[in-house]
């Protein structure tokens, strides 16, 4: 059997769910390997939640936040886009393949682009291979 | 142990034709902590609500999953149907299986598989949800306005028009602002006395408006619906409550100061109203003009004043108002061009900037509305420059908007009352208004001539002293034009207010680069800002004409009204809370607030989080090394069980 | 120029009985002997007398800092600072943990310390390549000049120029050993936080007995905590019983965030840290 | 004349890729043209050359050599736009393709084969300072490097032996660079030369690094603003005057010579005022120096006027009438002044020039605030100032 990596998505609400749930209205098709988790601002989002994700088998993961400047509370995804960066970096000394984690700014308007993201995404995934680094064996 | 009910929607086929609904509800089933799982044609009809409410009541549930389209669509209507059966709505989760699942895919397999996943880390989730109660306040009913111009005078009177009661602060001696020094406003040539005079006399007449003149805010606590605004009665030497507005006292007042209100063309006394129709017409001293304050002597107003009004013992006073939402509606500067020596601006008296000529043209001006020179000749030749500062990388970038066309008013005006020759030095004319073109095709009749191409120069003429040359290139022809006049007007770059960064700081407001307020979303809440509660109107969001103005002041209201209309209202539940067991006291939260919600309690050594600026980001949590901040809703734990349910499959 | 420590343990002690006399402070951090001659401890001097058992040699490189969040605020403190120990307490000031007023900084610009463990000298692995301190009230020596210096992100190039499959056996090598006896939060100057994340409960960042996942979860996290404050003391990677070379992740994280946001820790106390600050201009391009 | 045009917009690309870039922020609202020196007086217009530019119009030939690039359009633009820039990379696309005007083919012939705009013998660079003055060697602490104009232009090689005597009384270890060195190559980079102008730059560095030069003086402040722009930062470069006027101030240098009344006017260097921001130096030298009244023209300092020379100018002929050293002239004498200061040798060049088509050398002296200082501390250098001018 082929390879069906698990994406894991993280999505601010304002923008990218948003803009998620307009490609579901147009019904645009993508594939079907992402799992979108809800969360109200791209700033929320931990380096330890990307770890984690990483170690819970994650073979990829997609954060999405509002364009910068755009962002419903102003400013979050200024310090977010800092912060990520710094996650990718730590990610990618300690020896991961840069593609796994990727960051996109997608508004709420750009259904396309989330469709078309996502499935360029899961490409690389998939030809980057499982991810084994830091996944827990059962 | 929770009781979780989970509810699968086949929205007709929408859902059920690329997920295999029943499958998706028996595997719920399976799931830890489901003791019913559904499916259902429309979870969201009346009988699909029903459904829910009876099952909740049956299965005593505690925890509610409808597993449907986006929570974008219906959180809200399931989240009454579980407020209706006595659970506590947050403790509802909603699985996008529709806008996020069925719709994007064609493969059943593929689309059952991924709502499993889904599903799977939603019930994960909802075990460890928590109920949540918002805090519901008494909203203040009055309103706050800063700045008594057009903007201001407008929102206060459609406020107060509705019953609500209003305060309206101005740190000058009158309401009015600019609009006030002008003549004639574009395009329709009305005169601007005549339309706004009666509005100023009616803020004072009112009995809704407390009108406070020269105040200004010095503090403001609290949060929407419930603000403590500070102001600040600045010293007038003059008791309001028993001057008669004769004005005796400004005619024997030997003390001199250059007039703000005439653009310091002429002086005025130092016991004045700055201008004839100025609300209220009642006279303040300027301490630094007056002789006594100088000199310790003189006194003559008081003896001459028959109500014993002249108080020179007045102190400046603080009051505290209580309002449930502001309008900051404090308007404009000119850029000061003085630092653009090639124009000489403030070295030849023949180059005056716009408000300047605005104050020329009129009646009660310093010339009683005859366009004279400095020298009291009439000018024979007038070159106006647009786009000075403006437009403009060195200084302001930002195109100010109303030159153009006050620039073309200007024109008929000279026209009108000089024999001049009028001369328009501009860029591009930009005349994008009711009835702007028109009134540019009109001013081009009036012989205005147009030289496309941006004043380079102004000097003195090297032939005629008294006069001035103005260099340019016409690029039309591509010819270097030196043209002798006598008069230059600049149309300077429109700026905020020198002291809107404290105003921005007072209320929390975000500026862009030169100091506008920005609004909250350029589109879909002009008038809004980041601070709840409070709005913004007329140029101190960016360069705008009156008709503008006067919409956003009323748009302004409005918004305002829909805060204070309430009694009542509900605070924002999903906010974030500090655990001091585990503070650090870094204030990594109070660095990174967009909003100022979190605050640094010394004397506790930790950080505590005003809830009411809240508004549940997360921002803190993330930020939070010791994960001391619990972001209600979207707690650590929440997330990272929803993430592991989602990753197992 | 050679360092005298002799004459450095001199003007230490001269001027912390000055300040202790006087009052300006209640305590001073220093030195003090240890087992031997090559085990100085840190010491707190709190009176005059105390002033005695201070000293100063090459072995000194603890970083005095790390005691400062222990007192009450508004504790007046004089400091024994190194360069890369000015800049954890510039970074504390940044921070908030402590006042610029309350601090007196016994500035010791110094080269040539050495690991007491291997005996080794520190200076192109653990000090920020800097020999003078950043912030200091009263400079304990000349000012060093005219030592070769050399970029304090050098020692890096054979890490960076792994490829990712040995860089990562590299890292689950080290981190592996790790018995998580925490002893590297525990010297250092920016890990003041009680209770740490990975200590907690709830939720569970990550296990806590000594196996890989639960150390990466905490070593990778303990970076991102400290990533643009870590001001390159070493004091982690010493205080490590099993000589796990934190420094080298520390550092990496310091050069990216030097690289990308244009600012080192601990410089200057008017900085802001960069993680909880932002540029409206950041490019995106630090995302790739 | 009215003709039908195509855009070539391949042509617009190739001079952005060539360095004019900004050609895409200019919305031609005149501003540069109406600020030049050069639209009143010729059919030179830097807008319509832009324009011509963004577009790729042919007919830019007519325009592209106009230029003295003296900065002022570039203060004043409300786009930010680096116009020199544009100009230079236009300069270079079509001097690529062997559009160079006459009187510029000389100019670029003796830098490329001599590495000296003025045709002489490299070897023959220093013969100026009869051997009077030493050259660099490592330990010292400046380079005073000598313009190609103050070594071979006979005007101008007392502007170097003033140079060198002040150095000498301020007590400064100096030395002049050895005959290895060329041409800065200010002029050449802007007349578009950009290959010619990096072979000239690497040997210069060549030299520089050989001898572990970090600090340099110059006097032409051509030099100056190239090195300081163009060269890179591994060394720190002062104009002389700026040393002079701290000098001053320390008390090193003090003026004793009374001129009795002698009004001296200053004309800024576009390459010290504008491109460099050095406007008070020279002024201050001036007011200390006894018995001197000094003046200012209408325009000066920022909004100085340019004399013409910058830009490749001072080896193009301008008809009479179109030449702005002489409206310079004009408007210096209109202040009273008898002599004409300024502290740049193609200044001095141009000035010079114009005095004599004028007709006024009798009443008006060019003379560089070095020379003026020297003069003050009753230094003269073994030369009579008469007939320096003869060539």
């Amino acid at each position: 059997m082929s390879f069906e990596p698990k994406i894991l998505g993280i999505a601010c609400n304002w923008c990218t769910y948003t803009g998620a749930d307009l490609a579901g209205t147009t019904r645009l098709q993508y594939p079907q390997n992402i799992r979108v988790v809800r969360v109200m601002c791209s700033s929320r989002i931990n380096p330890s939640f990307i770890f984690r994700a990483f170690q819970l088998g994650a073979d990829g993961v997609l954060v999405g936040g509002c364009h910068p400047g755009d962002c419903h509370y102003n400013t979050g995804n200024l310090y977010a886009r800092r912060r990520l960066a710094v996650t990718k970096k730590i990610l990618e000394f300690a020896g991961m393949e840069p593609g796994r984690f990727r960051v996109e700014w997608i508004s709420a308007s750009e259904g396309n682009r989330f469709a078309e993201v996502v499935r360029e995404f899961t490409e690389q995934i998939r030809d980057l291979g499982p991810q084994t680094q830091f996944k827990i064996s059962q | 142990m929770s009781r979780i009910g989970v509810f699968v929607c086949h929205c007709g086929l929408n859902i059920a034709k690329t997920v295999r609904v029943s499958e998706l509800a028996e595997f719920a089933a399976t799931l830890p902590d489901v003791v019913v799982a559904k499916d259902y044609k429309f979870m969201c009809s009346t009988p699909g609500q029903e459904m829910i409410a009876h099952d909740i009541k049956a299965h005593r549930l505690d925890r509610v999953i409808v597993t449907a389209c986006s929570p974008l669509m219906h959180e809200q209507t399931f989240r009454k149907v579980l407020a209706a059966s006595g659970l506590n709505q947050y403790l509802l989760t909603i699985v996008n299986i529709r806008e996020q699942v069925s719709w994007v895919t064609h493969d059943i397999d593929e689309g059952t598989a991924k709502a499993k996943a889904l599903l799977n880390g939603a019930v994960r989730r909802a075990r460890l949800l928590a109920p949540l109660t918002s805090r519901v306040i008494d909203v203040n009913s009055d309103v706050l306005v800063v700045g008594g111009g057009i903007a201001g005078i407008q929102a206060a009177l459609e406020l107060a028009n509705t019953g609500k009661k209003v305060y309206l602060v101005e740190k000058n001696s009158t309401i009015g602002g600019h609009m006030a020094q002008f003549d004639k406003t574009f395009p329709t040539l009305d005169c601007s006395a005549c339309i706004l005079t009666p509005k100023m006399d009616s803020v004072l007449q009112h009995k809704n408006i407390t009108l406070l003149t020269s105040c200004e805010v010095s503090e403001v606590k609290g949060f929407v619906g419930n603000f403590d605004i500070t102001i600040r009665q600045k010293a007038r030497y003059v008791d309001h409550t028993r001057c008669n507005a004769c004005l005796a006292c400004t005619e024997k007042c030997p003390g001199k100061a250059v007039s703000e209100w005439d653009e310091g063309l002429v002086k005025r006394k130092a016991i004045y109203i700055p201008f004839p129709q100025a609300v209220p017409q009642k006279p303040v001293i300027d301490r630094d003009a007056c002789t006594f304050f100088k000199k310790g002597k003189c006194r003559l107003c008081e003896k001459v004043c028959e109500q014993k009004a002249i108080d020179f013992e007045q102190q400046d006073t603080f009051t505290t108002v209580k309002v449930g939402a502001v309008i900051v509606a404090t308007g404009y500067d000119l850029m000061d061009t003085r630092a653009l020596i090639q124009y000489g601006y403030g070295k030849y008296p023949g180059v005056y900037n716009a408000l300047e000529v605005e104050r020329l043209f009129n009646s009660a001006g310093p010339t009683g509305g005859k366009v004279t020179l400095r020298d009291g000749k009439e000018p024979q030749a007038i070159a106006i420059l647009h786009c000075i500062g403006s437009r403009d990388k060195n200084n302001y970038e930002h195109c100010s908007r109303v030159c153009c066309m006050y620039s073309l008013k200007f024109a008929h005006l000279f026209k009108e009352k000089t024999s001049a020759d009028v001369y328009q030095f501009y860029i591009d004319m930009r005349a994008a208004g009711k009835g702007y073109e028109e009134f540019y095709n009109r001013i081009i009749e009036e012989d205005v001539k147009f030289i496309r191409g941006k004043g380079a120069r102004v000097a003195q003429s090297a032939d005629e002293p008294d006069r001035l040359v103005v260099e340019a290139e016409d690029t039309i022809t591509g010819k270097f034009i030196r043209l002798p006049v006598d008069m230059v007007v600049l149309s300077p770059a429109i700026i905020p207010r020198g002291d809107a960064k404290d105003i921005a700081r007072l209320f929390n407001l975000s500026t862009d680069r030169y100091g506008f307020f920005m609004e909250r979303h350029p589109k879909l809440a002009p008038l809004s800002t980041m601070s709840e509660g409070v709005f913004i109107a007329g140029v101190c969001q960016s360069p705008k004409d009156i008709p503008d103005t006067v919409a956003q002041a009323n748009g302004a209201a409005a918004e305002a009204l829909t805060i204070v209309v309430k009694d009542k209202m509900e605070l924002e539940a999903t906010t974030a809370m500090v655990n001091p067991a585990s503070c650090c006291a870094c204030q990594n939260c109070v660095r990174v607030c967009p909003y100022g919600a979190p605050f640094f309690n010394e004397a506790k050594g930790v950080s505590e989080i005003n809830e009411a600026l809240c508004k549940g980001c997360g921002l803190c949590a993330s930020v939070c090394p010791p994960s001391a901040i619990i972001a209600r809703h979207f707690t650590n734990d929440q997330v990272l069980a929803e993430m592991e349910g989602l990753l197992e499959f | 120029m050679a360092i005298s420590f002799e004459q450095i343990e001199q003007n230490l002690k001269t001027e912390a009985r000055k300040l202790l006399e006087s009052g300006k402070v209640s305590l001073v951090l220093a030195y003090g002997r240890g087992y031997d001659e090559n085990h100085p401890m840190p010491y707190v001097a709190k009176h005059p007398s105390d002033v005695d058992n201070i000293v100063f040699n090459e072995y000194c490189t603890a970083n005095l800092a790390r005691y400062l969040t222990r007192y009450p605020r508004r504790t007046k403190i004089a400091i024994a600072a190194k360069a890369a120990d000015s800049r954890a307490v510039v970074q504390l000031i940044q921070e908030d943990k402590v006042c610029r007023e309350d601090l007196v900084v016994l500035g010791i610009p110094v080269y040539g310390m050495k690991n007491f463990k291997t005996g080794e000298a520190i200076d192109s692995k653990t000090t920020g390549g800097l020999s003078n301190p950043v912030l200091y009230d009263i400079l304990l020596g000349e000012e060093v000049h005219g030592q070769p210096v050399s970029s304090p992100y050098d020692v890096l190039a054979a890490y960076e120029a792994m490829d990712k499959e040995e860089r990562w056996a590299f890292w689950q090598r080290e981190l592996g050993r790790c018995i998580r006896c925490y002893a590297c939060r525990k010297a250092c100057p920016m890990c003041y936080c009680d209770p740490c994340f990975i200590d907690q409960n709830k939720p569970k960042w990550g296990e806590k007995s000594p196996e890989s996942p639960g150390n990466l979860m905490y070593h990778l996290t303990r970076f991102h905590h400290l990533a643009g404050r870590c001001i390159d003391c070493g004091e982690c990677s010493r205080a490590c019983p099993v000589d796990i070379p934190l420094y080298l992740f520390h550092k990496k994280v310091a050069k990216d965030c030097e690289e990308m946001f244009g600012q080192a820790a601990g410089m200057s106390i008017g900085d802001k840290p960069v993680l909880v600050n932002f540029r409206v201009d950041d490019s995106d391009k630090i995302l790739e | 004349m009215s003709q039908t045009v195509t855009p070539y917009l391949e042509m617009s690309q190739a001079i952005m890729e060539a360095g004019g870039e900004a050609l895409k922020k200019c919305y031609q609202c005149g501003t540069c043209s109406g600020t030049c020196p050069w639209t009143p007086i010729t059919h030179f217009n830097i807008r319509k050359l832009v324009r011509y530019g963004q577009l790729g119009l042919d007919g830019i030939e007519d325009f592209m050599w106009g230029c003295s690039t003296c900065r002022f359009c570039v203060e004043r633009c409300p786009r930010g736009v680096e116009i020199i820039d544009i100009v230079t990379a236009i300069r270079n696309v079509y001097s690529g393709g062997g559009m160079l005007p006459q009187s510029l083919r000389a100019f670029v012939g003796s830098l490329s084969a001599r590495g000296n705009p003025w045709s002489g013998d490299p070897a023959r660079r220093n013969d100026w300072a009869r051997e009077k003055y030493p050259v660099y060697a490592p330990g010292m602490d400046y380079l005073f490097w000598t313009c190609c104009t103050v070594c071979y232009d006979p005007r101008n090689t007392r502007l170097a032996k003033a140079a060198a005597e002040i150095l000498n009384l301020a007590g400064v270890r100096w030395g002049m660079p050895s005959p290895d060195v060329n041409c800065c190559g200010e002029s050449l980079r802007k007349v578009g030369d950009a290959e010619l102008f990096e072979r000239l730059k690497a040997k210069n560095l060549d030299y520089f690094k050989a001898q572990g030069i970090s600090k340099i003086i110059t006097v032409s402040p051509h030099c100056l603003a190239t090195f300081s722009k163009d060269y890179g930062e591994d060394f720190e470069v002062v104009h002389l005057s700026e040393l002079m006027a701290q000098w001053m101030q320390e008390g090193k240098l003090v003026p004793k010579k009374d001129f009795g009344g002698l009004t001296v006017t200053y004309h800024d260097p576009c390459y010290l005022g504008r491109h460099s921001k050095v406007y008070d130096a020279p002024r201050d030298i001036l007011k200390a120096l006894p018995g001197v009244t000094f003046v200012e023209m209408e325009r000066n300092s920022e909004e100085s006027m340019c004399c013409g020379g910058g830009g490749g100018g001072l080896w193009t002929e301008k008809a009479k009438g179109e030449r702005l050293s002489d409206l310079r002239i004009e408007e210096a004498m209109g202040t009273g002044a008898t002599v004409l200061a300024t502290a740049c040798p193609y200044c001095i060049t141009m000035f010079e020039d114009s005095t004599r088509t004028l007709n006024v050398d009798g009443q008006i002296q060019i003379r560089d605030v070095t020379e003026l200082l020297l003069e003050s501390l009753e230094i003269s250098i073994d030369e009579p100032v008469g007939d320096a001018c003869a060539v």
